[in-house]
C-alpha cells in the first residue's frame, strides 16, 4: 500500500491539479495561476524525489487491463534516473515560463497542460510493463500537444498535427510488437536482461527480429531518429521557448527511455547483439548524428538550429544504446541526462533572447552578449558542454560512448562511430559557438550602430535563476559524474 | 433415302407443305400472306394425318348396304381428327381475318412492322 | 423463464409501435413517454431473460419440410441482445430531442421502435432460416427511416440501400440453402453443421458457396466493394445513422457472418482453406479502404460512416481468423465499437441539431462553445484510436493478439492493417478535435455565439456511453470472460 | 362419394353451357351468371379435391360410349383438382378486381361477349387440366387461344389489336407445332389417349425403334407449348397484350392462360412421354437454358420499362423462365418447385395487375412511373397490395415467392453441373427483381403534392376486399406451404 501511494502521488497530483486549473474558467488573476502552478511543480518535485529516494524496486499493480495485462508501476533505477532528469528540467522550465509566457494568450491552458504532462512523465518513468509505458507514452503525446501549438498560428497547428501523427505512427509501430511479445515472451513486465521465452521463439527468430526492429523504429520516432525525424524541427521552433525546451529536453527523451526499456528489459541485449537489427539501428543513428549536425550547421533560425542539434545529439544516445555494450550504454545514459540539462538551457536562452530582443535568427545576434551577458554566458557554457569540452558533462558522456564503441568490436562501427562522433562534435562547435562569438565580439560595424541597440535587455530573475541552475547542474554532472556512475552501475550490470 | 421419300411421298409432300406454311407464317410481313401460310401449315398437317389413316385398297369408313366388316374400311380416327382440325383452322382463320380487317381499317396497312412503328409514334 | 418470452420480446415493440401513429396524443410529451415506456419495458424484459436464460427453443411456425422459425437464446444471442437492449432506450431518449423539429415523427418512431424488435429477432433467431427472415425484415423496416427526410438524395439513398441489402440477401440465400440441404441440422450449433465432404459435389464448391454467402451477409456489414450504401444512408436523421447504421443494422450483418462462420459452416472446416484467405483479405482491404476514405471525406457524418466501414471490418477480420480467440476479439470489438461509434455519431448529431453545420471545416472553435459535446467526442475519438484505458484498445488488443496466436501468415498482415488504420483513425478523428479546440489564432468566437451545448436528453446518453467506454477500457474482465466462454462454445 | 366422380365432367359442361347461354344474356346477367358459375365450379373442384385427397387415388372418367383406347376420357388426381380450384379462385378475384374497368373500357353491347369468352376460357382451361386425350387437348388449346385473343382485343384500341394479332400469330405457330407433334406421336404409337401412348412409348424406348420421330415429336410438342406460354425468346407479343388489354384480361392471361399450357406440358411429360424418357432427352437442357436466360432478360427488360403494366408483364416473362428452369432441372423436386411456382406466380401476378390498376386510377390513368409518385398514399389498398406483391416477387420470407425460391434452390443443389448456374441466376434475378419492384414501391410511397384526387378506402369496398383476399392468399401460400407442397408431390405421383 505504501509503495502504491508513493508511486501514485507524483502522477496523480499534477494531473489532478492541472485538470482543475483547466476548468477554473473564472480564474483570471495571473499571480494566482502562477502561484498555483509553482506550488504544483514544487510539490510534484518533492514527491518525485520521494520516489527516487524511498521507493523500493518492486511492482505495484494498479489494475488488470485485460487477463494478461496489468497496469503496473515499478520504479527501478532507470526509471528513477529518468525521474530525476524530468523533475529538474521540468521545474526549471516551468519557472522560466512564468516570465516568458507573460505576454502570451491563454496561459491558464498552458500551465494546466504543463502540469498534466509533468504527471504523465512521472508515470512514464515509473511504468513497470510495456502496456503501461505505451499508455503513458500516448498520453504524453496528447498532453504535450497543446504546448506545441500554443500560439495557434497556422504553421503551429500544422506542425502540431505533424507531431501528433508522427508520434502516433511510431507508437502504433511499437504497439505492433506488444501483441507478439504477449505471445512469445514470458511476461511483458520489464525485467533486466529480457523476457523472451527461449522455446517459444525457437523457430520464430527472424519474425521477432522484425518486430524488435519495428518497435525500436517506432519509439525512435519520438527520439527524432532518421528517417522519421521530420516532426522535430517543425514542432520545436513554433512552440513557445519553455515548451520547446521541455520538448527537446524531456519529451524526446521519452522515446529514448522507451527504446532502452524495449531493448534491455524486453528483448534483451543478447537477443539483438550481432543481428541485422543492430546494424540497421547503428547505421540509422550514425546517419542521424551526422545529418542532424549538418542541417543545424546550415540553419539560421536559432531555435530550428537547436532543434536539428537535438536530432543529432539524441542519435548519440541511440548510437550508444545500439552498441549494446555496457560502457556505451553508460555513456548514453550520461548523455541523456547531460543533453536534457544542456539542451533545455540552450532553448531557454534562445527563449530569453527572443523574448527580450525579439531576434530569432543567429545572424541578428551580433553583440547580444553585451546586452544580456548572463544568458549568453549560460548559452556558451551549455554549448561547450554539448560540444564536449572538459569538464562539462558532454565530455564524459562522449568519452564513454567512444570507448564503448571501440570496446564493442563491431566490425566497421567501432571505428566509424568515434570518427563520426568527433566530426559531429566539430560541427556542433561550428553551429553553436558563432552565437557566443558574435554575441560578445560583434566586431566593427556594430560600433557605428545607434546606442539604443546597446541597451541592456537582460531577463528578469525568474528567467535567469532557472538558467543558472540548469547550467550549473550540467557542469556539476560533468565534474562529478562518479556518483551518478555508481548509481547506474548496478543497473548496467543487471541488464547485460 | 430416296426410296423412303418415294415410298411414302404423301408424308413428304405433307412435310413440305408444313415447312412452307411455317416459313410464311414466320417470315412474311404481310398479314394476309401470313394467314395463307397458316392455312398451308394446317393443310400439311391434315394431309399427313390422312396419309396415316389411309390403307391401300380400302374404302372410306362409311357403311353402305350394311357391310360391318372393318377390314374393308380405312382407319376412321384420323379422318375424324382431320375434320375436327379443319373446323378449328377455319375458326382460327376467321378470327385472324377479322383482326386483319380491323387493323387495316385503323392503320391502312397490312405490314406488322409498320403498324408497330405507328403505335410507337402514337405513344409519344 | 419460458421460451415463449423469446418471441414476445420480439413481438412487443413491433405491435406496440404500430399503435404509435394511431393513438391521438395530446402532447408530444405523452408520445415520448409512451415510446420510451415500450422500449424500456422491453429492454427490462430482455435483461430479465438474460438474467435467467431459457435453455429451450421456441418454434413459431414451420415452412416446408424441416424448415421452421425458431427462437433460442444462446451466448451469442445474449451478447447481441444485451448490447441492443442497452443502447436502444438511450438512443430513443436522444432521438426525442433530435426529432423535435422534424416532421411526421410518429411514423419515424413507429419504424424506429419496430426495428428494435426485428433486431432482437435477429439476435434470438435459433436457426439460419429465422435469421435470414429477420434479416430481410430488417431491411424493410429500416428503409422508411432512410427515406424519412424525403429529399431526392434520401430517396436515392434508400433505393441504393434496398438494392444492396436485398441483393446481398440473395447471395446469403445460397449459403442458407446449402446449410438447409446438406447440414446436419439448420439450427445454429457451435462448431457448425457442415464439414468436409458433407457436400457430395466436392468441398471446393462448398467453400465457394461460403464465400458467396459471406459476401451476401457482408453487404450489410459494408465490406468493400459493397459499402457504398452506408455513407449514402447518412442522409437519414442522426439517431438512425447512429443506432442503425453504426450498430443495429451493420452489426446484424457482422452477427450473421459470425453465425454463418462459427455456427453453420464451422471453422474447423474453413480454417486454412482458400476461402478463409479470400474473406480475410477482403476484410483487411476494407479496413484500410474505409479509413482512407474517411480521411478524405469532409462531411462529418459521412466521415464517421466510413470509419464505421473500416471498424466493421475489424470485427469481420476477427471472425475470419477462425479461432476462438478471433471470435473473442470480434465480439469485443462488436460491443466496443457499438458504444464508441454511437457516441461519436450522437456528438455529430448534436452539432447538426444545434447548429445545422455538416462539414468539418465549419467546426472551428466549437470546443469552447459546446465543451460537453466535444469533450465526449474527444474521448470517443481517443477510444476509436485505441488509446489504452479506453474501450478501443481492449478490442484491438484482443483482435491483434488473436491474429498473432493463430499463427496464420496473412493474419500478421492483418495486425499491420489494424495498426495502419489506427494511425489513419488518429488522423481523421484528431483533425476534428484539434479544429474544434484549437482554432487558428485570431479566430473570432462571436461568429459562433449561437452554438451551445444541447439539453440533458442529449447529454445524458452521451455521458453514459462515455462512462461505458471508460469502464470497458479499464475493467473489461467480466465481458471478456463471457466472450471467451462463448467463443469456446461453453455458453 | 360416387357422385363426386362426375364433378369434373359437370364443371366442363357447365362452363361451356354457361358460355352458350350468356351469349344471349344482357351484360349484367352474364356477369352474374359467370360469377355464380365460377363459384359453383370452385365448389365442384373442391369436392373433387376432397374425393381424390381422401381416397388418395386418381380416377378415370369415360366420356361417351366408347372406352379406351377408342373413347375419350377425363382423368383427375389431387393436382388436377387443386389446379382447377385454384384457377377458379384466381379468376374470380381477378374479375372482381377489374370490374370497374370492365364497365369503363368495354362498350356495353359487348359486355356479355366478354363473359362468353371468359366462360369459354374457363372451360378450355378445365379441359386442359382434366383431359386424358391429346387431341382433345389440342382442340381446347385452340379454343383457349381464341378466347384469350378475344379477351385481349375486346378493349378496342390500336395496341390491343396489334397485341392480339401478334399473340395469335405466335400461338398459331405454337399450336401448329403442337398439332404436328401430336400427329407424329399418333403415327408412331397409334393412340391418342395419354395412358395408352405412354405404354407404347415405353415399349418403343425398350426396343429402341422410332427414336428420331419420338424426339421430333417431343421437340414439337414442347416447343409448341413453350411458344404459347411465352417462354423467353417467344415473348414479343406479351408486354403489349398484358400492358394494354383491360386489367382483368391481363391478370387472367398472365396468371392462368400461360399456366394452362404449362400444365399441359407437365402432363405431356409425365403421362404421355414418361418422365424418365424426358429426363434422358436433351430437350430438357434446352428448356433449362431458355429458362435461365428468360429469368435474366425478362428482368432486364423490365428494369428498362417505364410503364408499370408493361414492367409487370416483363416480370412475368422472368417468372415463366423460373418455371421452365424448374423443368430443366429434370428432377422430381424440381418439378414440384415449378408447380408450386405456377401457383405462387398465378396468385402474385394477378394481384400485381389488380394493384397496379388501382394505382393508375389515382394517377389519372397514367401508367408512367413519374405520375405514380405517391400513389401509395392516394390509394392505400392498392399500395399495400402492390407492396406485398413486390415483396413476394423479390422473395422475401412470409410471402409465397420465398417458398418457391427456396424450393427451386433446394431442387437445384442436388444437381451436379446445373447447380451453380441456377443458384447464381436465382441470386442475380432476385437482385434485378429487387431493383425494379423496390424502385416502384419507393416511388409510390414518395409523397408529393399531387393534383390527382385520392381514393379513400371506403369509396370502393369491393376493390379493397379483393386486395385483402389476394394478400391473404399470398401469405397463406407463404406461411403454410407445407400441405400444399405435399399435395403437389402426391399429385405428381398420381400423374405417373
Amino acid at each position: 500500500m505504501r509503495e502504491t501511494i508513493i508511486a501514485l502521488l507524483p502522477i496523480l497530483l499534477p494531473v489532478f491539479m492541472g485538470t482543475i486549473l483547466l476548468f477554473l474558467k473564472r480564474l483570471k488573476e495571473r499571480k494566482v495561476i502562477l502561484f498555483y502552478t509553482g506550488t504544483g511543480l514544487l510539490l510534484t518535485g518533492v514527491l518525485a524525489w520521494n520516489v527516487i529516494l524511498n521507493a523500493k524496486d518492486q511492482q505495484v499493480t494498479l489494475f488488470w487491463l485485460t487477463e494478461q495485462i496489468p497496469v503496473m508501476l515499478k520504479p527501478d533505477v532507470l526509471g528513477k534516473v529518468f525521474l530525476m532528469v524530468v523533475t529538474v528540467v521540468w521545474i526549471c522550465t516551468g519557472f522560466f515560463s512564468f516570465s516568458y509566457m507573460k505576454h502570451e494568450k491563454n496561459e491558464r491552458r498552458y500551465y494546466g497542460f504543463f502540469l498534466i504532462t509533468f504527471g504523465i512523465l512521472m508515470g512514464l518513468g515509473q511504468s513497470g510493463n510495456l502496456v503501461t509505458m505505451y499508455a503513458f507514452f500516448e498520453f504524453m503525446t496528447l498532453a504535450a500537444f497543446p504546448l506545441v501549438i500554443h500560439n495557434q498560428s497556422r504553421e503551429a497547428v500544422m506542425a502540431g498535427l505533424k507531431y501528433l501523427i508522427y508520434s502516433f505512427f511510431g507508437a502504433y509501430m511499437a504497439l505492433f510488437g506488444l501483441f507478439f511479445l504477449c505471445r512469445y515472451a514470458d511476461t511483458i513486465t520489464f525485467t533486466p536482461g529480457g523476457t523472451l521465452n527461449a522455446e517459444l521463439i525457437a523457430d520464430h527468430g527472424q519474425m521477432l527480429l522484425i518486430i524488435a526492429g519495428l518497435m525500436i523504429l517506432g519509439f525512435s520516432v519520438k527520439a527524432g531518429m532518421f528517417p522519421l525525424h521530420a516532426w522535430l524541427p517543425a514542432a520545436h521552433p513554433v512552440a513557445p521557448a519553455p515548451a520547446s525546451a521541455a520538448l527537446s529536453g524531456i519529451i524526446v527523451k521519452g522515446g529514448v527511455f522507451a527504446i532502452l526499456r524495449v531493448i534491455f528489459y524486453l528483448f534483451g541485449a543478447d537477443f539483438l547483439r550481432g543481428t541485422w537489427v543492430q546494424t540497421v539501428f547503428l547505421v540509422l543513428s550514425l546517419l542521424t548524428v551526422f545529418m542532424g549536425s549538418m542541417l543545424a550547421f546550415g540553419e539560421d533560425i536559432l531555435k530550428k538550429r537547436l532543434a536539428y542539434s537535438t536530432v543529432s545529439q539524441l542519435s548519440y544516445i541511440l548510437f550508444g544504446i545500439a552498441l549494446l555494450e555496457p560502457t556505451a550504454v553508460c555513456g548514453s545514459l550520461l548523455h541523456l541526462m547531460g543533453h536534457a540539462l544542456i539542451k533545455s538551457t540552450l532553448f531557454l536562452c534562445a527563449g530569453a533572447v527572443i523574448c527580450r530582443s525579439g531576434f530569432t535568427r543567429v545572424s541578428e545576434l551580433r553583440g547580444i552578449g553585451k546586452r544580456m551577458p548572463v544568458t549568453i554566458w549560460c548559452f556558451t557554457i551549455a554549448s561547450l558542454g554539448l560540444i564536449g569540452i572538459p569538464p562539462t558533462s558532454g565530455f564524459i558522456s562522449k568519452w564513454y560512448l567512444a570507448t564503448g564503441a571501440l570496446d564493442s568490436g563491431i566490425a566497421v562501427f567501432q571505428y566509424a562511430g568515434p570518427v563520426i562522433l568527433i566530426i559531429s562534435a566539430l560541427l556542433t562547435a561550428g553551429y553553436l559557438l558563432p552565437v557566443t562569438l558574435k554575441g560578445f565580439f560583434p566586431g566593427e560595424l556594430q560600433q557605428e550602430a545607434g546606442h539604443d541597440t546597446w541597451k541592456k535587455c537582460e531577463g528578469d530573475r525568474l528567467m535567469l535563476i532557472p538558467l543558472v541552475i540548469l547550467t550549473a547542474l550540467s557542469v556539476l554532472l560533468g565534474m562529478f559524474p562518479n556518483s551518478m556512475l555508481n548509481y547506474i552501475d548496478g543497473m548496467l550490470s543487471g541488464i547485460m | 433415302m430416296w426410296n423412303g421419300i418415294i415410298g411414302n411421298f404423301g408424308e413428304a409432300v405433307a412435310v413440305a407443305l408444313f415447312v412452307i406454311g411455317f416459313a410464311n407464317l414466320l417470315l412474311q410481313k404481310n398479314l394476309i400472306k401470313k394467314i395463307i401460310g397458316l392455312n398451308f401449315m394446317d393443310t400439311g398437317t391434315y394431309l399427313f394425318l390422312a396419309e396415316k389413316g389411309y390403307i391401300q385398297g380400302r374404302i372410306a369408313p362409311i357403311i353402305v348396304d350394311g357391310v360391318q366388316d372393318t377390314s374393308l374400311y380405312i382407319n376412321p380416327i384420323p379422318s375424324g381428327l382431320v375434320l375436327t382440325g379443319i373446323v378449328v383452322s377455319v375458326s382460327v382463320t376467321a378470327l385472324m381475318l377479322s383482326l386483319t380487317i380491323r387493323l387495316y381499317q385503323r392503320y391502312h396497312t397490312l405490314n406488322m412492322d409498320e403498324i408497330s412503328t405507328i403505335l410507337k409514334k402514337e405513344e409519344n | 423463464m419460458s421460451e415463449v418470452m423469446l418471441f414476445i420480446i420480439v413481438l412487443i415493440p413491433v405491435l406496440w409501435s404500430i399503435l404509435i401513429p394511431m393513438l391521438p396524443f395530446k402532447k408530444r410529451g405523452h408520445m415520448m413517454i409512451f415510446i420510451e415506456a415500450i422500449v424500456l419495458i422491453n429492454s427490462i424484459l430482455v435483461w430479465l431473460l438474460l438474467w435467467n436464460r431459457p435453455e429451450g427453443t421456441f418454434t413459431l411456425l414451420r415452412f416446408t419440410g424441416h424448415l421452421s422459425v425458431t427462437f433460442r437464446l444462446d451466448g451469442m444471442a445474449c451478447v447481441f441482445a444485451g448490447l441492443v437492449s442497452v443502447l436502444w432506450p438511450l438512443a430513443t431518449l436522444y432521438s426525442f430531442e433530435y426529432m423535435k423539429h422534424e416532421d411526421h415523427e410518429k411514423v419515424f418512431f413507429m419504424f424506429y421502435t419496430m426495428t428494435y424488435g426485428v433486431t432482437l429477432g435477429i439476435a434470438m433467431s435459433g436457426n439460419i432460416l429465422t435469421m435470414y427472415f429477420f434479416y430481410e425484415l430488417l431491411t424493410l423496416v429500416t428503409t422508411p427511416l432512410v427515406l424519412h427526410t424525403l429529399t431526392r438524395e434520401a430517396i436515392l439513398a434508400s433505393r441504393t440501400y434496398l438494392y444492396y441489402s436485398l441483393g446481398g440477401a440473395a447471395f446469403a440465400f445460397i449459403g442458407m440453402i446449402f446449410v438447409v440441404v446438406y447440414g446436419n441440422s439448420i439450427d445454429f450449433i457451435y462448431g457448425g453443421v457442415l464439414h468436409a465432404g458433407s457436400y457430395p459435389g466436392g468441398d471446393q464448391v462448398l467453400l465457394l458457396i461460403y464465400v458467396l454467402a459471406f459476401m451476401g451477409f457482408g453487404v450489410k456489414a459494408a465490406i468493400c466493394p459493397f459499402n457504398s450504401w452506408l455513407p449514402k444512408a447518412g442522409v437519414a436523421p442522426t439517431p438512425v445513422t447512429a443506432l442503425l447504421h453504426a450498430v443495429a443494422v451493420v452489426k446484424s450483418g457482422a452477427f450473421a457472418i459470425i453465425r454463418l462462420t462459427y455456427y453453420s459452416f464451422g471453422v474447423d472446416f474453413l480454417r486454412g482453406t482458400w476461402a478463409q484467405y479470400v474473406v480475410m483479405g477482403i476484410t483487411m482491404f476494407t479496413i484500410i479502404y474505409g479509413c482512407s476514405m474517411a480521411v478524405k471525406e469532409r462531411h462529418l457524418k459521412r466521415r464517421l460512416a466510413y470509419s464505421t466501414i473500416s471498424n466493421l471490418s475489424y470485427i469481420l477480420f476477427g471472425v475470419t481468423i477462425m479461432t476462438p480467440l478471433g471470435l473473442v476479439g470480434a465480439l469485443a470489438h462488436l460491443t466496443a465499437h457499438a458504444i464508441m461509434k454511437i457516441c461519436s455519431f450522437f456528438c455529430a448529431g448534436a452539432v447538426i441539431y444545434k447548429t445545422g453545420r455538416n462539414y468539418i471545416y465549419e467546426l472551428d472553435g466549437f470546443g469552447r462553445r459546446m465543451p460537453k459535446i466535444f469533450g465526449i467526442f474527444t474521448i470517443s475519438a481517443f477510444a476509436l484510436m485505441g488509446v489504452p484505458g479506453l474501450a478501443g484498445f481492449i478490442s484491438k488488443y484482443y483482435l491483434a493478439s488473436a491474429a498473432v496466436e493463430s499463427g496464420n501468415a496473412l493474419a500478421y498482415f492483418g495486425v499491420g492493417a489494424i495498426l495502419i488504420s489506427a494511425i489513419l483513425t488518429a488522423i481523421y478523428m484528431q483533425t476534428i478535435v484539434v479544429r474544434a479546440f484549437f482554432p487558428q489564432a485570431g479566430f473570432d468566437y462571436h461568429t459562433i455565439d449561437d452554438v451551445r451545448d444541447p439539453n440533458w436528453m442529449m447529454v445524458l446518453p452521451l455521458t453514459l456511453f462515455c462512462i461505458g467506454m471508460l469502464a470497458y477500457g479499464v475493467y473489461s474482465k467480466p465481458l471478456i470472460d463471457l466472450f471467451t466462454k462463448i467463443a469456446y462454445g461453453a455458453f | 362419394m360416387e357422385m363426386l366422380r362426375n364433378f369434373p365432367c359437370f364443371s366442363l359442361i357447365l362452363s361451356m353451357g354457361a358460355a352458350i347461354v350468356s351469349s344471349g344474356l344482357s351484360g349484367k346477367l352474364a356477369r352474374r351468371l359467370n360469377t355464380v358459375l365460377l363459384m359453383i365450379i370452385t365448389l365442384l373442384s373442391a369436392g373433387t379435391l376432397y374425393l381424390t385427397f381422401t381416397t388418395d387415388t386418381f380416377y378415370v372418367y369415360k366420356m361417351g360410349r366408347f372406352s379406351a383406347p377408342w373413347g375419350n376420357e377425363i382423368r383427375f388426381g389431387n393436382l388436377e383438382a387443386f389446379m382447377a380450384l385454384f384457377f377458379c379462385i384466381v379468376m374470380l378475384l381477378s374479375i372482381w378486381g377489374g370490374k370497374k374497368h370492365l364497365k369503363k373500357e368495354i362498350s356495353d353491347f359487348k359486355e356479355n361477349l366478354y363473359y362468353v369468352l371468359l366462360n369459354l376460357l374457363l372451360s378450355s382451361l378445365l379441359a386442359l387440366i382434366y383431359t386424358n386425350d391429346l387431341f382433345t387437348a389440342y382442340v381446347f388449346v385452340e379454343i383457349n387461344t381464341i378466347a384469350a385473343c378475344g379477351l385481349i382485343m375486346i378493349r378496342e384500341n390500336g395496341h390491343t389489336l396489334e397485341a392480339a394479332t401478334r399473340y395469335m400469330l405466335m400461338s398459331l405457330i405454337g399450336s401448329g407445332l403442337l398439332l404436328f407433334g401430336l400427329c407424329i406421336l399418333y403415327d408412331i404409337t397409334g393412340h391418342l389417349l395419354m395412358s395408352n401412348i405412354k405404354e407404347q412409348v415405353s415399349i418403343l424406348t425398350e426396343t429402341g425403334e422410332y427414336q428420331l420421330p419420338l424426339t421430333v415429336a417431343i421437340l414439337f410438342i414442347g416447343v409448341g407449348l413453350a411458344v404459347k406460354s411465352a417462354l423467353f425468346p417467344f415473348h414479343a407479343w406479351l408486354p403489349d397484350a398484358y400492358g394494354y388489354s383491360t386489367v382483368s384480361s391481363a391478370a387472367i392471361l398472365s396468371s392462368l392462360v400461360s399456366k394452362g399450357y404449362i400444365f399441359l406440358l407437365i402432363k405431356v411429360f409425365y403421362r404421355v412421354i414418361g418422365f424418365e424418357v424426358i429426363r434422358q432427352s436433351e430437350f430438357i437442357n434446352v428448356l433449362f437454358i431458355f429458362g435461365l436466360t428468360g429469368m435474366i432478360f425478362g428482368s432486364l427488360s423490365a428494369i428498362q420499362e417505364n410503364d408499370i403494366r408493361r414492367m409487370i408483364a416483363f416480370s412475368s416473362v422472368a417468372q415463366i423462365g423460373y418455371i421452365y428452369m424448374g423443368f430443366g432441372l429434370g428432377t422430381e423436386i424440381g418439378m414440384v418447385a415449378s408447380v408450386y411456382h405456377i401457383l405462387s406466380h398465378a396468385a402474385t401476378k394477378s394481384m400485381l395487375f389488380i394493384a397496379a390498376v388501382g394505382l393508375t386510377d389515382v394517377s389519372g390513368q397514367s401508367k408512367k412511373f413519374i405520375d405514380l409518385t405517391g400513389a401509395g398514399y392516394r390509394n392505400v389498398a392498392a399500395g399495400l397490395t402492390f407492396t406485398v406483391g413486390s415483396l413476394s416477387m423479390v422473395g422475401v420470407p412470409l410471402f409465397s415467392g420465398f417458398i418457391s425460391k427456396i424450393l427451386f434452390a433446394q431442387a437445384c443443389v442436388g444437381h451436379a453441373y446445373k447447380m451453380l448456374p441456377t443458384l447464381i441466376c436465382l441470386a442475380i434475378s432476385t437482385i434485378l427483381n429487387a431493383i425494379y419492384f423496390m424502385k416502384t414501391v419507393v416511388r409510390i410511397y414518395t409523397p408529393v403534392k399531387s393534383e390527382y384526387a385520392s381514393l379513400p378506402w371506403k369509396k370502393d369496398i369491393g376493390y379493397g376486399v379483393v386486395c385483402i383476399l389476394f394478400i391473404v392468399m399470398n401469405v397463406l401460400l407463404g406461411m403454410n406451404s407445407e400441405p400444399i407442397v405435399e399435395l403437389i408431390r402426391s399429385g405428381i405421383q398420381m400423374f405417373g
